[in-house]
């Protein structure tokens, strides 16, 4: 039988699933130990019993300085930032997509302009955005929003364009005005493509979040693995990217759940 | 009433000439069915009198006055595909036309005002035989009900024109025999004067009260860019149908087509 | 006239000479003398150093912690008149060069040396190869960044680094780091201060004075052999990521200035315009003293006796007394 | 008329494109004068005859240092980087996006890893990329390749699997075995996918290569902006940044040629 | 020799039985039509004679050995859309079988051996009537057209059975007539048997040697699960078709069908 004919069962299939995440793991247990048996103090590949000791001082014992419980307040001040840089994206992107898909006018003056902007790198720009945002919560999530929202834009614009010009002048011919259409023919169709083209973002979101974070900041996942990173405290790094990338695709999933039960039609049409 | 004139209309993209002094007068309450060789203009000339495009040269009257130059509630349109919002119910598809005219703002009414629209989108919805799909999204809808969905959605308008862009032209053979016989039903109950774009003989000769056919005369390659198509016939129906009442002769000639016929 | 400034902005970043500020600014001690004063301080914490020197420079803050050499390279260089209020410490011994496996600084003949440019662990190193008779030449400098500094030394293909602390001591921890020289070397010459810009400081002098109130109360406490002072030098390491071990370690590789006396007493002494002479050397042969500057001379550099080191008529960068006499006279 | 039927004529479009550009280096230069009247000396906005300069001294006048001329010599630098990075994604996504596109078993096994893989920030495990590949040009490279990889991958993977079932059997009854289907019929049909998803990842890969450039190098677009950075010679930062942005349309530019050029049926695919 | 031998076949889907109880036997060279209701499994069947679908219960011979569980180069097949490769030319799309079976690596031939595969390549291609178009891609090419060139890249390989899922039902009045005709003259010419599955019965009755009919025998909701479709009708054409044979009694019947009919 050829390979591309062979459909493993739903047991061997979670087997599947699971074995690299095992490999990984196990290649990570004996890099562990061999660097440990050469170095009892060896901070790049620390013991599994270091990462319980580390989680269990970052995520359940309040910090001596402040009382508060790190991992709790890092992920808290993240997260806030983060979904607000991204609600901000979100709605510029909104707005100035939809704008740049359906009127001409308006593509024609912004749309070089933004496929421009999409391609400068924001952290070479850095401090501008300090000077002009301040160093507070501001200057953060405009980096956040920066970095997302021309390539957001370009993507609602490409939507609002590809919806089949038929359907406009359908809308026009049942007395639609430029503003009624834009809220209940071509907003309504975009939504949960921008759920979509959000979920593709949230990794670089959440990459702009921690150069932010880097930079200034007192507290944040990002601020945390960048204060700890100088001694090398990997057992403190790794569980807090794996809670990151675990937040990412909890994000991911959910998002996707909304944009199913929010926007129950948009699933049919992927099906036909 | 609802009469439209056209008169010497020219159409040209860049220098190709798609229509060529195209003059027509169609009285109010006609079912005039366009055919023609594929490419030859049909589609264009329905943009124009939709409004989507302009006539390079000549005028199109509708009761005497200026088309105004881009789409609006006094004429409806039936793509063949595309013809409904995949995002809004049966029910909110045919409510949309409603509520843009009613609310300039919101587009969407409320309370009495909604109620009194769905009554009036729920009869509509049963004449087209769609009142068991009322919350079902187009995806959930075969061809021919999407076709007849889109029916509703543009008579609701109660457009003076409605135009047809090869409307059936999807559907299997015998949904189109059933389709036919809304389509006529439609016709004779509502006050619309029909233009309908087809490249079925048998329908355009079940359906219309005229049969016009588009040709270009001089089709060879070094005579394409320079002459376009122009009216080659111009056939009415006889014995001749007329919207309301039942033809005289053979009555039982717009009653409903059978089947696979 | 207008109106005196009354708000006011300090950056400073992560680094054991300037962890007071971070303290003080979390325990009362920044509202209490911003009150005494009728002013309000705002304290920013910053991970990034160079960060905080450009929003500084940019004029988004009035005051802001750094060592000599880059207040010298960065803002004064940028045209902002600026004066130290405070000389909080210098370096004897954070800052190092390590050799891995060899323990002779001659051994660096010849090798690629990562750090970061243009900064005290450049200066470090062209002090320590003019002590061994070497120049810049004889070494390959690799750019790198500090964060990433005691990865960077891990891999195979970095033998030497020059760092600062706690940079130095993570790495020390290796087997085979062989710390070959370090600022107690050259001691004095790599001050970590308190700078403000002149312009402020001239329209309301309280500000500095409030600045001075802050430091040398912090400091009564930060050095105090009680509780309450292991408590903060406690607090201190964790926010600088370590604990009070690792703090305590970094502490006595610097020499903090806990007395405003000794401050006065390393400031007014003729040792610093032959520091900032050795700085000003350097910055100019790096071209950081501004493009197509003529010599080092461009820049005038004045010493609290009125001394100008440099250009009488562009003087940028200013060493007073004013606040830390007034703390030492206990007149704040 | 409806705002959404007006369309501006081609000289009135040339001229609104050109106009926010034009906004922008306005806004610009009346910063940049506002602040020199504050400060000649300053740094954040320098005027236009110091980019003059500052062109003039990285692009046309050979480094005293070195010998160079240094935005050449960066260029070269940091192309090489980025190319070499993304010809690495590029064959590894390409094996590796098949193999999940075309056998069930390779998705079983690899479709959740490179899910939850890509949603891990890589700018975090930098310390073990060092460690594990050096800090010469490979970890680089390597940062590139593990940040746009695994997008890669599952847009790949995505678009191997939407290829209309009925093909792959066609090609079954055409006597194809696995191996000659993936080179005969699924390879040919997503390498013009592959250029569209490298345009869509040359911005990223400049991040990651600017990020990577920032932490250890001695030479390249992003070594240089971080330098500088140093003493805020935004007179050097912009040209750079504005040299970046070019490089990357030019490049987003050329492989969408290349795609035309190469694969004209996915041109008349698009049209259809 | 290519009969086919279908014995006691029931196809379920989890639950859900689709296909009941069938058995027939299909004699070397015929031309099977098969029509039924839409879901009533036909394609289903199909997919288990390409081997694509295993049937649950009983056996499926070709020629007396067991099916091979996967499509193979012995089975042609044409399905309705998707049936040529976009980015292979005309050419390219013919010659492709010729490549996989004879190079086993690179699935490319050089030099004389492709130059052979090019001649026989453009004989079948200029059967179809594609000879002008050789160097087009598909995107170029008409619907039509493009059921032609599916039909050539089906017969390169001359395979034992050419199974058809609605290969012509996408396509225009006019033009089926016209693949119609070919396809009749395909089959006399090629030894094989060919299983066509059709909605259309004019098409059933024009081009086969025997129509079979599924259907769902008990179809109330609560039935649905519980039994499958089977076989209702199986109706011979008469007079019989043969391949290779003018028709005996009416010999112009099998000529080409004419436009529009
Ligand atoms: N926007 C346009 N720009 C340039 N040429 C156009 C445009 N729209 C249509 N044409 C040309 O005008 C001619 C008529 O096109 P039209 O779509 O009206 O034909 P049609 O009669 O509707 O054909 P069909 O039966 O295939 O739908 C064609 O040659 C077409 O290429
Ligand atoms: N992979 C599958 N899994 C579950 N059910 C299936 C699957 N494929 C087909 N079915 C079901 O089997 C039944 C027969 O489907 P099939 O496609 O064979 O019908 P058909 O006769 O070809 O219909 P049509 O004329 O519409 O093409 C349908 O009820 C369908 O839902
Ligand atoms: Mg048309
Ligand atoms: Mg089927």
């Amino acid at each position: 039988m050829r390979w591309i004919n062979v459909r493993p069962s739903s047991g061997m299939r979670l087997t599947l699933a699971v074995a690299p995440f095992l490999i990984v793991l196990a290649a990570y247990v004996a890099g562990s130990a061999a660097r440990l048996a050469d170095n009892a103090n060896d901070k790049l590949l620390p013991g599994l019993s270091s990462f319980v000791d580390a989680i269990n001082r970052m995520a359940f014992v309040p910090d001596g300085r402040s009382g508060q419980i790190l991992l709790w307040a890092d992920t808290a001040a993240s997260l806030t930032r983060l979904f607000s840089g991204i609600g901000i994206a979100v709605a510029i992107a909104l707005v100035i997509g939809m704008l740049i898909g359906m009127l001409p006018t308006m593509r024609a003056l912004l749309a070089p302009f933004v496929a421009a902007v999409s391609m400068v790198p924001p952290l070479a720009l850095l401090p501008i955005l300090f000077i002009v945002m301040g160093l507070g919560e501001a200057s953060k999530i405009a980096l956040i929003a920066i970095g997302v929202t021309p390539i957001m834009i370009r993507d609602l614009a490409l939507k609002a364009i590809e919806l089949p010009r038929e359907q406009i002048i359908k809308a026009e011919t049942l007395g639609g005005s430029s503003w009624q259409i834009a809220l209940r023919v071509v907003l309504p169709q975009i939504l949960p493509r921008l759920i979509d083209t959000l979920r593709l973002q949230i990794g670089p979101a959440w990459l702009f979040l921690i150069a932010a974070e880097a930079i200034s900041s007192e507290a944040g996942l990002g601020y945390r693995i960048f204060l700890v990173r100088r001694y090398l405290a990997m057992d403190v790094i790794f569980p807090y990217v794996l809670w990151i990338t675990l937040l990412a695709v909890g994000t991911d999933y959910i998002l996707n759940r909304l944009r199913i039960g929010i926007f129950p039609w948009s699933e049919l049409e992927k099906n036909t | 009433m609802s009469a439209i004139t056209i008169d010497k209309v020219w159409k040209e993209y860049g220098d190709q000439i798609v229509l060529e002094d195209i003059s027509i007068e169609i009285e109010d309450r006609a079912f005039v069915a366009l055919v023609g060789p594929s490419g030859c203009g049909k589609t264009t000339f329905l943009r124009m009198l939709l409004g989507q495009e302009q006539a390079t040269r000549g005028t199109i009257l509708l009761d005497g006055t200026p088309l105004p130059p881009e789409p609006g509630p006094d004429r409806g349109v039936v793509f063949q595909r595309y013809s409904v919002f995949p995002h809004l119910t049966v029910l909110g598809n045919v409510l949309i036309g409603k509520e843009m005219t009613a609310a300039r703002y919101s587009g969407r009414l409320f309370g009495a005002a909604r109620k009194a629209a769905i009554e009036e989108a729920k009869a509509l919805i049963a004449e087209v035989g769609l009142s068991h799909a009322l919350d079902k999204y187009p995806a959930q809808l075969s061809g021919g009900m999407q076709q007849r969905l889109a029916l509703a959605q543009a008579l609701i308008m109660k457009p003076k024109v409605l135009l047809l862009d090869e409307p059936f032209g999807a559907l299997d053979p015998g949904i189109r025999a059933e389709i036919h016989t809304l389509m006529k039903r439609l016709w004779h109950e509502n006050p619309m004067t029909v233009v309908m774009v087809t490249h079925d003989m048998r329908e355009a000769f079940t359906l219309a009260t005229r049969v016009v056919a588009f040709e270009r005369l001089r089709d060879r390659p070094e005579e394409k860019l320079r002459y376009g198509a122009t009216i080659s016939r111009d056939i009415p129906i006889w014995p001749p149908r007329r919207a309301g009442e039942p033809s005289l002769i053979r009555p039982d000639r717009d009653g409903p087509v059978q089947k696979g016929q | 006239e207008a109106a005196p400034k009354k708000e006011f902005k300090v950056a400073w970043s992560i680094y054991v000479g300037w962890m007071p500020w971070g303290y003080a600014a979390d325990h009362g001690i920044v509202k209490k003398w911003a009150d005494k004063y009728g002013i309000k301080i705002d304290v920013t914490q910053f991970n990034d150093y160079v960060e905080s020197m450009n929003q500084y420079t940019a004029g988004a803050f009035d005051a802001v912690t750094l060592t000599n050499m880059d207040g010298l390279s960065i803002p004064a260089a940028g045209g902002v008149d600026t004066t130290a209020v405070i000389v909080g410490d210098f370096s004897n011994g954070n800052d190092a060069i390590i050799l891995k496996n060899k323990d002779k600084l001659a051994d660096i003949k010849g090798q690629n040396v990562n750090l970061v440019e243009f900064s005290v662990s450049e200066y470090l190193l062209v002090r320590a190869l003019e002590s061994a008779g070497m120049t810049e030449k004889d070494v390959k400098v690799v750019n790198t960044s500090d964060a990433d500094m005691v990865a960077a030394y891990k891999t195979k293909d970095v033998t030497a680094v020059v760092t600062w602390n706690p940079l130095v001591s993570t790495i020390m921890q290796e087997p085979d780091a062989k710390k070959v020289f370090d600022s107690s070397k050259i001691p004095g010459e790599i001050i970590d201060l308190m700078v403000a810009n002149s312009a402020t400081l001239k329209d309301n002098p309280d500000f500095g004075k409030a600045l001075a109130g802050i430091w040398y109360d912090t400091m009564k406490l930060m050095t105090a052999d009680s509780d309450e002072g292991k408590a903060a030098r406690t607090a201190m390491g964790q926010a600088s990521g370590t604990d009070l071990k690792g703090f305590e370690a970094q502490m006595a590789a610097t020499k903090l200035f806990d007395k405003p006396a000794d401050a006065l007493a390393f400031t007014n002494s003729p040792e610093l315009p032959k520091t900032m002479d050795h700085v000003r050397t350097f910055l100019f042969s790096k071209g950081l003293l501004g493009n197509g500057a003529p010599s080092a001379d461009v820049i005038g550099i004045e010493m609290p006796d009125g001394t100008v080191l440099g250009d009488k008529g562009n003087v940028k960068l200013r060493f007073a007394t004013t606040y830390m006499d007034a703390a030492a006279k206990g007149a704040l």
